[in-house]
């Protein structure tokens, strides 16, 4: 197999001297932060796209489990839905929904939530409902809460995965859909949430994780090429940095060729054949 | 002794009618549509991706059945052209979206704009969606999870409330049961007694069925017996009032076994649905004018 | 089919000048009971009997529910225990036990609940818990509740079929395990009762029903051969007398063909062939 | 900018372990129960009729383990074996037969006559044991049904309580959820990294063993691939502590697809069971003393 040229991807972002996209940075930069879980309650879009490849390269072996009650999918192709007929037919299991939800994620027995983002404010607290466009227009409307917020609550860790932009990295969020770490430290043990919460946010741009002393997001990693700078440019609040801020590894070409067969597979039927 | 009557005044007084349980019907799409789903009622059209309802959506499209309340855990493009028709009073759900494109664009319209009327939204997460049909199918009033924790959801909704375990004094979401006047939703098929099964993702929607006064089934096909097959469930047809045979009826959506995912539409669906003028024009052609989305 | 001799059937009972024992009677006056039902929650032993005797005879198109998780099983044998394999292998839909008492039975979808009781008091209420031996006697111990109180509280309706005794038929129960109708009319309704509750206690001398009025059983038919004063003598308590005591109808050669039919075939395989 | 080294302390005090999610041992009965039964726990071992763990049972009485609380909807013969073989301290049930044959003696005894030692009890109904068991296995402190009206049950136990419902003000039954030490279950069949499949009548297991904090699976065989089954269901590995392969292992219960019910034996068991020396001889002959019991 040998990765297809940047250009014919169907990735954002542009393309670096290196040969790949900032999306590809983030896409296996997300894949790699799985290489260590066990079961990963997917979001569909990016956190699909990364537990996908993940399950390509670093960790064959990580359990996926979707919101439509499967559990255990092995896709070979990108799924365009979390009902995608592909994810029940290779998985271990198919259960009811309410039995995904109530079993198996409030069972505490999800390892890791892939979450995307509308908004993320800097603990790590997510908005997928709707956004304030100014005094004299209307409230715009997002898709929703979806499986985040008990995903948020009841797997053991969170990682996040989403484009770096002012628009989404803001100050304050306009609703709460999905806690994070609420206003600090401490909040979610006084929720009640068995989870440890958000451990990383993958951009297009780097990592941020939470200090554990604030559980304020800090930008430890920036991806090849990026400036911290750029990073602060892009983030709604005044961002912390890491004293130390590490680049990414550049994706390998096994990475980059996992990710590009993966995405080719995943384009309707009658585009690829 | 020889036999004799009996105290039939008695008997007769204790007389308990029995449930009423009857057998489905099997019937045309327009005249289960017609005599099941009416004005103002409150409707789930339930499916995860999969097996979802379209014929019979566009059906009460063709029938103008207006007012209606929409419950749907993952509202997609058949309550996006539900709403954009008019017919939506209210949406109860938890995640609206073209999965895999993006909004849905009749959806925000009429929250955002009030077009073409007003959309009332009950909101929640899954968790507390799926919850809420499983009260619902249970006949209790409420359920109870772990849910919510720190979310704003629950001051955009009065379904939302808490209850302090008697045991251990935890305090827990409390969830309204959701019982709809109508569950519609699509299987691969039924037998001549009305018996429904499906299999592959099944998502909510014997919760959903299960929880409502009345049910419409779309299938692909009767057969003469219902094999069983792996991951199926069965609907026994005493629980379902009307199977209306309609091949296709969940296309874009797919019926495993039957059909694949018409991942095309969906993304075509997208340049209709920004356009108000596009869009009444699509549902004029393809819905209350031709009968040809069903089999397109 | 034919008729076997009464004496080889394994009912208790004493066979009267007609061809048939007192059991008999009961089994298919119970089944008799079920001729209009719809579906039917079926407790083991004598209501399985009773359903299945139905199915058989008065109404083939009887839809038998078993706690054990099966809908619409249609055993050609009678089933030694509410988990026989067969129930499961005829249904047309096996479910959770869970889903079974929450769905179904919650759920309000069952027309007649057919239970057994150890002992049952004049408002039908049941008690399968414990029995007060006197008191330098431990109480002894029943099975316990089973799904009875639910049973009894959910289905549309309830029938009870039992072998009629004083030490059965009590003045007073030693532990209510199952209300039937309380201490009266309108008790199942206070207690937020959706079924109708007990409608008739069919027995081995005759049929009790309870009056409306005071929600009382009243004998309203004795059994061919049975006379008003045998079952007074085998009441607990002072026993109300329907104006006119039917009698019912004997058995049918077809209806004791059915029973004998299934009973035999409800032997161990090792006994029967 | 070249790959350089990142915050590493930063990076590590943040780095959050993994569940202990761990895949299930394939190994010999008498490892998994010496390691996962322990005295003083609480041990629930389903069926419902079907699949029951005798086999896992009669290892538990050849190791003695003792002082239990066992759980279970309808405890039958197994459990009359273990109370009378003097290791249970308290049992928590719905229904206590023989099923199609009459009374527990053991139980019995051990009730009304404190033989060998008194057992302590926490009684239910089916429905609240069920829904015990949902809440166990969705993490939940309760669960609520619409249960035990005008019943005496709630006299005796002390997890019967009541909710209110925060919508319609309705007061209904909470029950307390199981969560047992162990759960140990029977089923058809594993493939070699543990997951393991059943079908046939499933009765509670799945929320039995969902509700524990270990697993312990026998299994009639061990097969390369557990291809999809009507009505089967699959628990995955890492819920599971230990798989043992026991053929039979169910009997005198079955296992659909591999054996049938022995009613011969529970009829016999009867005349064993009332006396309570030939049921001390019973097991010292068919259980401490031999494994026969297992291949009976």
């Amino acid at each position: 197999m040998t990765a297809t040229p940047a250009g014919t991807t169907e990735t954002t972002g542009t393309t670096g001297t290196t040969g790949f996209t900032s999306d590809e940075l983030m896409e296996v930069n997300a894949a790699r932060a799985l290489a260590d879980a066990t079961t990963c309650f997917v979001g569909i879009g990016l956190p699909s796209t990364a537990a996908n490849l993940a399950r390509a390269t670093v960790n064959p072996g990580l359990v996926l489990i979707y919101e439509s009650g499967t559990i255990g999918s092995k896709p070979t192709r990108l799924p365009l839905s979390i009902g995608d007929g592909e994810l029940a037919e290779t998985a271990d299991a198919v259960v009811p929904v309410p039995e995904m939800f109530n079993y198996w994620l409030q069972g505490g027995r999800i390892d890791v939530g892939f979450l995307g983002a509308a908004q993320v404010d800097r603990h790590a607290n997510i908005n997928t409902t709707v956004v304030d466009r100014g005094p004299d227009k209307p409230e715009g409307r997002l898709p929703g809460a979806g499986g985040a917020p008990e995903i948020a609550s009841n797997c053991g860790k969170v990682l996040m995965v989403l484009r770096h932009s002012t628009r989404n990295f803001v100050e304050r969020l306009d609703f709460v859909t999905t806690l994070g770490h609420g206003g600090g430290p401490g909040d979610r043990k006084k929720l009640g949430m068995p989870g440890a919460g958000p451990t990383a946010v993958i951009t297009d741009l780097g990592i941020l994780r939470p200090d554990p002393a604030t559980a304020e997001l800090v930008l430890t990693e920036v991806h090849p090429d990026v400036t911290v700078e750029r990073v602060r440019a892009a983030t709604g609040w005044e961002l912390t940095v890491a004293d130390t801020v590490g680049t990414t590894e550049p994706p390998t070409p096994q990475e980059l060729a996992a990710l590009r067969a993966l995405k080719a597979a995943g384009k309707p039927a009658k585009e690829t054949r | 002794m020889a036999p004799c009557e009996i105290d039939t005044t008695l008997v007769s007084t204790l007389s308990i009618p029995t449930l009423g349980v009857t057998m489905a019907d099997i019937r045309s799409l327009e005249d289960a549509v017609a005599d099941l789903v009416h004005d103002g009622d409150t409707v789930a059209m339930e499916g995860f991706t999969h097996l979802i309802p379209y014929a019979a959506a566009h059906e009460v499209i063709r029938q103008g059945i207006t007012d209606l309340t929409l419950v749907r855990m993952t509202p997609d493009v058949i309550y996006d052209q539900l709403i954009g028709a008019g017919l939506v009073r209210k949406l109860v759900f938890s995640w609206g979206g073209n999965p895999g494109v993006g909004s849905l664009h009749r959806f925000r319209d009429a929250v955002e704009n009030g077009w073409p009327r007003p959309l009332e939204l009950d909101e929640h997460s899954h968790a507390g969606m799926a919850n809420r049909y499983v009260a619902g199918a249970s006949k209790l009033p409420f359920a109870v999870l772990r849910g919510y924790r720190g979310s704003d959801i629950p001051t955009r909704t009065d379904t939302v409330s808490t209850v302090v375990c008697p045991f251990t004094g935890e305090e827990l979401a409390a969830v309204a049961a959701l019982n709809p006047d109508v569950t519609v939703i699509h299987a691969q098929r039924a037998d001549r007694a009305g018996n429904v099964q499906m299999w592959g993702l099944t998502g909510v929607q014997k919760e959903a069925a299960l929880a409502a006064d009345r049910v419409l089934v779309t299938v692909e096909e009767i057969v003469e017996e219902l094999t069983p097959r792996p991951g199926g469930i069965v609907l026994p047809t005493w629980v379902i009032d009307a199977v209306s045979v309609v091949p296709g009826g969940a296309h874009p959506s797919y019926a495993t076994g039957y059909s694949t995912r018409d991942n095309d539409f969906y993304q075509a669906w997208d340049p209709i649905a920004r356009d108000r003028e596009a869009f009444s024009t699509w549902i004029e052609d393809n819905v209350r004018n031709s009968e040809g989305a069903l089999t397109r």
